[in-house]
């Protein structure tokens, strides 16, 4: 049968893979993102798997924030990768090194 | 017995897609393998009898967020080639943090000392709605967050209109403060004109 | 009027002249300068020779007065008194009557000398130093006597403060002054710590616990407490009284005015060690140990310096070595524990000392400030009264039977005979062929000077004004008699230089005088023993032939005579034959150098090296910048880790993580 | 004894506040500006006169006192009051300061009243400290002082000004933070600031060894001591001359005043144990220091390191009573060290004060303070010379000046308690007088070296009576310094007796 | 089900400001650039408001509403109070660099006042979801902002570092949120305490959860590691966007560190002691080195600022009352002086001239004496020399420290401090010791600014010679 702890190991690789690619990934802004995304969406397992075996809905709900502020911090997140290339031309991480020391 | 299959094919799959977006050579790859994370994962919720969460994440992730991924990606057109460059350089680091991290989070949920019962989760009835369930809670518990998620929300959409939106000369925008500002004079002119018969009489023959 | 006030005067009246004269220099005339110092001392002297008419009268014993308490710390209180007895008397007035006779030569002397007020002031403080020095009753205010003396010797070398060799003179002098004045203030500091008091008194009431006691020094090793002290002070004296080693200042201080010389470096200051060595006769009896250390330096002082003073040229040098040989004398005599001896010498020696200085300095005047005897002779004529009486102290000087010099000087050859210390021997040696050093150093002078043919040559018409004294023995005009101002000194202490011997040589010998400033352990009171065959005065001039010095002395005049009147071209021929001594000698047995070597360029050394090398290097540039250097370099280090890579950060962050959940697990 | 007029409040305020109105006068003439300036300065030294005439010699407590309560939620009061040690401090701060704005009277004409509200704030600042009886007070005090003087270094200072004054403040910074760890220590022990609390406070050896360091390394930065000093020659030597005078004349006496107040009577068995210490330290810094200071070739320089020999004698005389007490038991001779140290101090603050005013008139003239510029300088500035070769004289010690008593005294203590100590410290009877004489022989004496000498000017009226002023006390108390000693003899006294008596014994087992 | 309506006085003045925001938001749409001042003066007056109301609702005692998510109590007043005044200064010291810049626009006070609701749910915050929306409301106006300059290069990419490091840091503590409701079941701070205390949750997962919660709270405060976005944020976006993000949001971390790590995870102080004693000393060396070598004004007090976040970590790690008391002082107390720091920046600068450099403070004393005065007390007070008020932060701090015995740590950081003061006194040095140069211009500003900075500055020093009152403040608020 299916335990809490399959879930927590499974958002257990989900959050290390994320990590992963965070420092990985030195070419796209656009990729740390979804990486990020990938973060959230381990936190998420978290979160479910717990109300669920929690039986309290409160996991849930939280879960259902985490969805909305994802979704403005994505467009956000976004919005300024815009504004970025705008200036730059470029969302080449390792462009990104104006400032530094 | 069907759980468990479904479970496992699932989460081999999340496991996979989450490996290929961050391994993918394009990012509209990536992008995509996101979306399948997403899809599977939204699948597993539902195994969680997560109905609405599960729902919610199909249609405002792969319907909303990650459409919007996408159009950037294409919208920033990013030469895939050297993307990858250095990947190998850098990957058993990555790989090492990668270990580390899942083997500190296994290690702990190995000892399975959590506050709570790993027994079974407590089945609910037929007419259990989680929609319903939720939608209470949110509502009269939770509505001071939900009053902030409504501000963050508003934020998202200030912050991205006001860097993004760019008036640009001959594009037609409306602006508000003129249109407030209209009156009729500014509307209607009223101009007297001569008839045509009167403009033949002063032509020549 | 009580007698407190009266050592005031006798104090302060020379302080007072010389502030007036001093710090008014800008207001009063220059004649006032002179009359106003000349006064202030006048006074003082006449009121101290009142005192020691009373003492002598008996009609007041020792006199110790408080004048106020300078501080009182810890249970010591430090006064300012006076303790007048008979030997206070006694040097007050030697050194008020020689101090005003120099004061009105040198209205003479100094005439045209631009520092004239100053060079008054100069020399009265002077006299008030001396003064608090010999009147003092307690040790600090011995020491502020001593080192006032220092300063004001230290400023009258220097007066000339134009000339190079002048204030390189003074500050010599001051700093091995000072190295003396380092023995003499741990040697008080001994005495406090061991007696708990500074006062005379006091401190002399307890030499008998002194006696015993040990100090160790380095641990293990015991020394005698007395003996110890008693070497430290003496090592003061030594730097006053410019025995061996630490005669070297003396000849250089030379370079002052003569005046200078006659008061300073003949008459008083260098006195004050074996004056203070007399008053602390109490302490000294107590350690056979050091009293041999002062006759054996004094001894050879006495000896060696005199043999310096044969093959110099300058007239001032030759004094001045002979100076250095009589102090010599009387620390011999204090060695020998025939401390009333080595006074008396100090008392005659004060005459014709300075006698025979402002005699040199009227024949420099004459010669117009040159001042090498090699362009000299024949003077005799030119000068009459300074012939005479340099003639008359040179006598003095010599010990001829007769003159006061013979009186103090043989009786401390015989002192030093007859004592039984370790080391007397040598010192007598020392001491006894001092005698015919001295007689010829003595007409040596005397003929070159004045005898033999002129060796300088007088260039009649203009021309000469301008470059006199550049070219060595040319005169611009003849030389000529000095004015009164000058004779009349020279008289004046030519007399007390012949008669003052018969007069007191008795009393101050053996009459016991000083006894009640002197304590003399009878086990070694020579001069107790020699009283018998003493006898008086008059006895002992009778007796004169009995004493080789006699002879030797006259063998000195001889061969002095056959030298420098006879065959003149003697002596260079004999410097020849034998180089290495004369130069030895003639370069004063190249002390100079080695302490210009070892001292002057160690220490700068040293200090160079320490600040260098300590300071610089090590802890300004090792700790301190060197640890703002490590500070940069490790910043710059740092900031290397903000590399600007949005990975880096993230992995930063990332392993942070890491780390924090492994110390948690681990943990 | 409160209830009378406040005048240590007013000592602290006065000059702040006089500071602060002479730079509200920026904008006015110079001159105004001026006598502004030495208006306060002297009203302060008016206010602080009493201090010596109503002051009773014959008890040790504290006199003047005041106490308001300042920061109730650490309990730390605003307390000053002064006793033996602290009162002639502050009369020779007060005035010292009227010298030093004299002395900056034409001669600085950059931001003229920026200089002399330094001046004055750093004065109050001062005060503050010799008075303080509450630690927070003296820390928070002594810390302030410093930024006036970094500033007066940096913006009046010489070519290398930066480098000395940021060394300066680092240094000094540097000793002292250590001392705020170990004061909150005892405030965390004691549960109060009160220096006199802290006297009292029953402490360990291993906690006394500490605070004990703690404390050496603020103070002996100040004082300064080997090898903690080369922050002042720099600092001296780029300061303009008022700077060098407070500097050396008021700065460094509060080291020797913190040893006074706090290590000996906190940590006395501390201060036992590293005896040793503090007395090597001084006699190195007789000795070493005295040669170097002979080599320098710049004045100011070769001042600055004297000064740091002679402080050497004020740290000498503090902490030989252990010795002293140690060879027996009456420990006779061990107040007279710590009263030479204390006269050591004062007397310092004159000569060393003057010898830089002296410095200061010579540098006004030629603009340099290499010793091989000068050379003859009597010839053409006579009354100059006089004070000139007074100080230098005064500066090795000469009995009949106020150089001489303290290194006297010490000396004697210090014979009390080893031969050997006596013996090195004496040797600034030779080293004193070699650097202190040979410079005044290459400065002074000798014929006019240049023709800039030559043009020089004798000192004005001006300079004439500053230098004037500091030649009265240090003649006075050459000779007669039983007035300034009767100040001390009671607080002094009941301070040894405080610190022989071990304070391990009274901890609680 | 049944569902009693909350209290809704205590968050009156939250509600306000959220009226207020929505109202400037349609002004500001409808009023040409030429008014752009209204917006200014709205957004001002709400917040003003807001401060005022807090004031009114502070009377009535703490109680709980919204169902346990909201908290109402004396120190979240008084953190309101403060945070709201500083926003006001804020505004007001920005207004003129805006207008040089044309960025005097709608959306930096929007953005600002929408951050400042953020900062409030945070410091009422009582539940992990409350906790975590303030958090994100503040974040998500701060990236904007930050990126608000969007012809700015630097601007942007502080903007995108920014974002990316906060969005990784929020993703960390909610995971760690995630494991502490698996753990004690709850989200609700108070009973999650209850749970830890009683041991019932103190197991491997509730520590393990810290490590996440404390790196996602020192991400938010800027201690190291989590440092690293700081530097480059405050040096890239335009100085009132760096004055505010500076100042501000260190009171609200600060009341998060309250609520959450002390409030809610106290029972595992033993835990996380050790954590931020190697973080604040991390913090306090990086702050004190690197500072030294920049040549960027506004850099360099960005590293100044991770040394004083280890300072104030000093306090909370102490963990006592007094410590948290210290902590809530020297968090004050830097936001005073940071605020006077970066206004004076924004003071010398000029239209197309940025004073960010630390040349362009040379020889400022001889262009305007104050203003340098003003700096020096600044720099002094940063560096922790008394009479400044910064000392007896740093004071009270190391007292709490050793209060419990950590003498070493105290040792430490004041060998740190020492460190530190070179690069404050260099500003100093800069502004008084060195010529200005020739093309130097004097310094104007209009004259509530001169005033307003003033007072600023002059409350350095004023709060350094009477600290009493501020203490005492924090005492009261603080107590448990």
């Amino acid at each position: 049968m299916i335990t809490l702890f399959h879930f927590l190991a499974l958002s257990g690789a989900l959050f290390a893979i994320s990590a992963a690619g965070i420092f990985l990934n030195r070419k796209n802004v656009i990729l740390l993102l979804m990486c990020i995304e990938l973060m959230l969406l381990a936190v998420n397992f978290n979160f479910i798997a717990f109300s669920r075996y929690l039986n309290d809905p409160a996991g849930q709900v939280f879960v259902f924030f985490i969805l909305t502020v994802a979704a403005a911090e994505a467009a956000i997140g976004l919005a300024i990768l815009v504004v970025l290339f705008r200036n730059r031309a470029t969302i080449n991480v390792e462009d990104l090194d104006r400032m530094k020391g | 017995m069907v759980q468990e299959i479904i479970f496992s094919v699932l989460a081999a799959i999340l496991i996979g897609s989450a490996l290929g977006v961050i391994t993918a050579r394009n990012p509209v790859h990536s992008a995509l393998f996101l979306v399948l994370a997403f899809v599977t994962s939204a699948g597993l919720w539902l195994l969680m009898e997560a109905e609405f969460l599960g729902i919610v994440l199909v249609l405002v992730y792969v319907g909303a967020v990650m459409v919007l991924f996408l159009f950037v990606v294409m919208m920033l057109d990013i030469n895939t080639a050297t993307l990858r460059h250095g990947f190998i350089r850098y990957a058993p680091i990555g790989a090492l943090v990668a270990l580390v991290m899942a083997g500190e989070i296994g290690y702990v949920v190995w000892s399975q000392k959590l506050g709570v019962s790993f027994g079974a989760p407590v089945a609910h009835g037929p007419d259990y709605s989680n929609t319903r369930e939720l939608g209470n809670i949110i509502y009269t518990t939770y509505a001071y967050p939900f009053e902030i998620a409504a501000v963050i929300l508003l934020v998202g959409i200030v912050a991205a209109i006001a860097l993004t939106l760019r008036r640009r000369e001959g594009t037609r925008t409306q602006d508000p403060a003129k249109q407030v500002r209209v009156s009729a004079k500014g509307r209607v002119r009223l101009v007297s004109m001569p008839t045509e018969a009167g403009k033949r009489q002063g032509g020549k023959p | 009027m009580n007698l407190e006030s009266l050592f005031l005067i006798i104090v302060l009246a020379p302080l007072l002249a010389a502030l007036v004269a001093g710090l008014g220099m800008r207001f009063i005339p220059r004649a006032a300068a002179h009359w106003v110092t000349i006064a202030g001392v006048g006074i003082s002297f006449l009121c101290s020779a009142w005192v020691l008419w009373q003492v002598l009268a008996g009609s007041f014993g020792d006199t110790n007065v408080t004048v106020y308490s300078w501080g009182l710390v810890d249970g010591v209180d430090f006064q300012v008194g006076f303790l007048v007895d008979h030997l206070t008397a006694l040097m007050i007035t030697v050194v008020t009557f020689v101090s005003l006779m120099v004061h009105v030569y040198t209205i003479g002397y100094m005439a045209d000398d631009p520092g004239y007020k100053r060079f008054f002031s100069y020399i009265s403080l002077f006299t008030f130093s001396m003064l608090m020095l010999v009147m003092a009753n307690n040790f600090l205010q011995l020491f502020f006597g001593w080192e006032a003396v220092g300063l004001v010797s230290y400023l009258l070398i220097g007066f000339w403060y134009t000339r190079p060799t002048a204030i390189y003179a003074n500050l010599k002098a001051f700093l091995v002054n000072r190295v003396g004045d380092f023995g003499f203030l741990l040697g008080i500091a001994l005495i406090l710590s061991y007696t708990g008091s500074l006062d005379y008194g006091t401190v002399f009431g307890k030499t008998a616990q002194l006696a015993g006691q040990n100090i160790e020094l380095f641990s293990g090793y015991a020394w005698s407490l007395p003996t110890v002290i008693c070497i430290l002070l003496f090592v003061g004296a030594m730097g006053k009284s410019a025995q061996v080693p630490l005669h070297v200042w003396l000849p250089d201080s030379m370079e002052g005015p003569t005046p200078i010389s006659a008061l300073i470096h003949a008459a008083t200051m260098v006195t004050a060690g074996i004056f203070m060595v007399a008053r602390m006769s109490p302490l000294f009896e107590l350690s056979d140990t050091a009293l041999s250390v002062v006759m054996v330096i004094g001894a050879t002082t006495a000896f060696f310096m005199g043999l310096v003073g044969i093959v110099n040229n300058d007239i001032k040098r030759v004094v001045a070595y002979s100076t250095l040989s009589q102090l010599g004398y009387m620390a011999t005599a204090l060695g020998a524990s025939a401390y009333s001896a080595g006074i008396f010498h100090l008392m005659t020696h004060a005459f014709f000392k300075a006698l025979l200085f402002l005699a040199a300095g009227s024949v420099i005047m004459a010669m117009h400030h040159e001042q090498d005897m090699r362009y000299m002779g024949g003077l005799r004529k030119y000068l009459p009264i300074t012939y005479v009486t340099s003639v008359i102290g040179t006598l003095a000087l010599i010990a001829f039977p007769g003159f006061s010099g013979f009186f103090s000087k043989d009786t401390i050859i015989e002192a030093v005979q007859a004592s039984t210390r370790a080391g007397s021997t040598y010192a007598y040696w020392c001491v006894l062929l001092g005698a015919f050093v001295t007689s010829l150093y003595s007409f040596r002078l005397l003929f070159m000077t004045f005898h033999g043919k002129e060796r300088f040559v007088v260039d009649r018409g203009g021309h000469g004004h301008e470059d006199h004294g550049h070219k060595p023995g040319h005169l611009a005009h003849a030389p000529h008699e000095s004015p009164w101002v000058v004779t009349v000194p020279l008289i004046l202490l030519a007399i007390p230089s012949v008669l003052i011997g018969w007069i007191t040589a008795w009393p101050v010998l053996f009459g016991g005088w000083l006894s009640d400033a002197i304590r003399v352990a009878p086990a070694n009171d020579v001069l107790g023993r020699m009283a018998d065959e003493f006898g008086s005065a008059g006895h002992k001039f009778l007796m004169c032939f009995e004493s080789p010095a006699l002879y030797l002395m006259l063998a000195g005049a001889v061969v002095a005579w056959f030298l420098y009147l006879v065959r003149p071209d003697l002596p260079g021929k004999i410097a020849g034959r034998v180089q290495w001594l004369y130069k030895f000698v003639a370069n004063k047995f190249y002390f100079d150098e080695l302490y210009v070597f070892v001292f002057s360029d160690g220490t700068r050394a040293l200090g160079r090296l320490l600040w260098r090398v300590g300071d610089v290097t090590l802890i300004d540039g090792g700790l301190v910048n060197g640890s703002a250097k490590t500070a940069e370099w490790f910043a710059g280090l740092l900031r290397r880790g903000q590399s600007g890579y949005l990975y880096h950060y993230a992995f930063a962050m990332i392993i942070g993580l890491c780390l924090l959940l492994g110390w948690l697990i681990l943990k | 004894m409160t209830g009378h007029f406040p005048i240590l409040s007013v000592l602290l305020w006065l000059p702040i506040l006089g500071g602060l109105l002479v730079l509200l006068a920026g904008r006015m003439a110079p001159p105004t500006v001026r006598w502004l300036a030495l208006f306060f300065a002297v009203l302060s030294f008016a206010v602080s006169v009493p201090l010596w005439t109503q002051f009773d010699n014959s008890t040790a407590a504290m006199q003047f006192t005041e106490k308001l309560p300042w920061i109730s939620t650490f309990n730390v009061y605003y307390s000053l009051g002064v006793d033996g040690i602290s009162m002639p401090l502050i009369l020779l701060n007060t005035f010292i300061t009227i010298l030093v704005v004299a002395a900056g009277w034409e001669v600085i004409q950059y931001k003229t009243s920026q200089y002399m509200a330094a001046f004055l704030i750093l004065e109050g600042l001062m005060n503050g400290v010799f008075s303080a009886l509450d630690g927070m007070l003296f820390y928070v005090l002594w810390e302030a002082m410093l930024i006036p003087m970094f500033i007066i270094i940096g913006v009046w200072g010489g070519p290398r000004r930066v480098y000395a004054t940021i060394k300066f403040f680092l240094y000094t910074f540097f000793g002292s933070v250590f001392m705020l760890v170990a004061l909150i220590y005892m405030y965390v022990k004691s549960g109060s600031f009160d220096i006199l609390g802290f006297q009292q406070l029953p402490l360990g050896l291993h906690a006394q060894v500490l605070i004990f360091i703690a404390f050496l390394l603020a103070f002996a930065v100040k004082v300064p001591m080997w090898p903690v000093h080369t922050w002042l020659p720099d600092a001296h030597v780029e300061a303009p001359t008022g700077g060098s005078v407070i500097l050396a004349a008021i700065m460094l006496k509060m080291g020797g005043y913190g040893f006074l107040r706090f290590s000996l009577p906190i940590t006395p068995d501390a201060s036992h144990a590293l005896t040793w210490l503090v007395v090597g330290l001084s006699l190195i810094a007789v000795v070493y220091i005295g040669f170097v200071a002979i080599v320098q070739t710049d004045m100011k320089k070769l001042v600055a390191y004297s000064s740091v020999a002679h402080m050497g004698f004020v740290t000498l005389g503090f902490f030989l009573l252990f010795l002293i007490f140690g060879r027996d038991a009456s420990g006779a001779g061990s107040v007279m060290g710590v009263e030479g140290g204390m006269v050591q101090m004062i007397s310092h603050g004159f000569v060393s004060g003057a010898l830089f005013l002296c410095v200061g008139v010579l540098y006004d003239r030629m603009h340099t303070r290499e010793i091989e510029a000068y050379g003859g300088v009597i010839n053409v500035m006579p009354a100059f010379a006089f004070f000139m070769v007074l100080f230098a004289m005064a500066n090795c010690g000469l009995p009949g000046t106020s150089g001489f008593v303290g290194e006297w005294m010490v000396i004697l203590s210090a014979m009390r308690a080893n031969f050997w100590i006596a013996f090195l410290a004496a040797f600034t009877l030779f080293l004193g007088a070699a650097y202190s004489l040979w410079l005044v022989k290459r400065v002074i004496y000798g014929p006019v070296t240049n023709s800039h000498v030559k043009e020089m000017k004798d000192v004005s009226q001006r300079e004439l009576i500053i230098l004037g002023l500091c030649a009265v006390p240090v003649i006075l108390i050459g000779i007669w310094p039983a007035p300034l000693l009767d100040v001390m003899h009671a607080t002094v006294t009941n301070l040894v007796h405080q610190v022989v008596q071990t304070k391990i014994a009274s901890l609680s087992p | 089900m049944t569902f009693e309506l909350p209290q809704f006085l205590p968050a009156v003045p939250e509600m306000f400001l959220l009226g207020m925001i929505c109202f400037v938001l349609i002004v500001d749409v409808c009023i040409s650039d030429a008014h752009r001042l209204i917006t200014y003066w709205l957004s001002l007056a709400s917040v003003v408001g807001t401060a005022w109301l807090t004031i009114a609702v502070a009377q009535q005692g703490s109680l709980l509403t919204f169902s346990g998510m909201f908290v109402n109590d004396a120190m979240g007043n008084v953190l309101k109070l403060c945070t709201d005044l500083v926003v006001a200064v804020v505004f007001i010291y920005s207004r003129d660099y805006l207008r040089d810049r044309g960025l005097f626009k709608g959306e930096y006070y929007i953005l600002g006042l929408t951050s400042l609701l953020g900062m409030m749910v945070m410091i009422s915050a009582h539940n992990m979801l409350t906790v975590y929306l303030g958090l994100e409301l503040l974040s998500l106006s701060l990236y904007a902002m930050v990126a608000l300059d969007r012809d700015s290069a630097v601007a942007s990419e502080a903007a995108m570092k920014y974002f990316v490091l906060g969005a990784i840091a929020s993703g960390v503590l909610l995971y760690g949120m995630s494991l502490l409701y698996g753990a004690t079941g709850t989200l609700d701070l108070t009973e999650l305490g209850v749970h830890i205390a009683s041991g019932s949750g103190t197991s491997i997962a509730t520590v393990f959860a810290l490590g996440f919660v404390v790196a996602g709270l020192c991400f938010k405060l800027g201690a190291v590691p989590f440092h690293m976005w700081l530097p480059d944020v405050y040096e890239g976006s335009a100085t009132s966007v760096t004055l505010f993000v500076g100042t501000a949001p260190k009171i609200a971390a600060f009341a998060l560190f309250m609520r959450f790590l002390v409030e809610g995870l106290g029972g595992l102080h033993s835990d996380w002691q050790g954590m931020l004693i190697a973080i604040s000393i991390l913090s306090m060396g990086i702050g004190a080195f690197v500072a030294i070598v920049q040549s960027n004004f506004k850099r360099m007090l960005a590293y100044s600022t991770i040394g004083h976040v280890g300072f104030i970590l000093l306090g909370i790690l102490a963990g006592t009352t007094a410590g948290y008391q210290a902590a809530m002082f020297y968090t004050l107390t830097y936001v005073l002086m940071a605020m006077a720091a970066f206004g004076l920046i924004l003071l010398l600068a000029r239209k197309g001239f940025e004073a960010e450099k630390l040349e362009d403070l040379k020889g400022l004393n001889e262009r305007s004496p104050w203003f340098a005065a003003l700096m020096l007390m600044v720099m002094f007070g940063m560096a922790g020399v008394p009479p400044f008020v910064g000392f007896f932060a740093k004071l009270y701090v190391l007292r709490a420290v050793i209060d419990v015995g950590l003498t070493w740590l105290a040792v430490t950081a004041v060998v740190f401090s020492i460190i530190s003061a070179y690069y404050y006194i260099r500003v100093v040095k800069l502004m008084y010791f060195d010529r200005a140069p020739a093309n130097a211009k004097g310094v104007r500003a209009e004259f509530d600014l001169r005033w307003l900075l003033s007072g600023n500055g002059l409350a350095i020093l004023a709060l350094g010679v009477l600290p009493g009152p501020l203490m005492a403040l924090c005492v009261k608020v603080i107590a448990f």
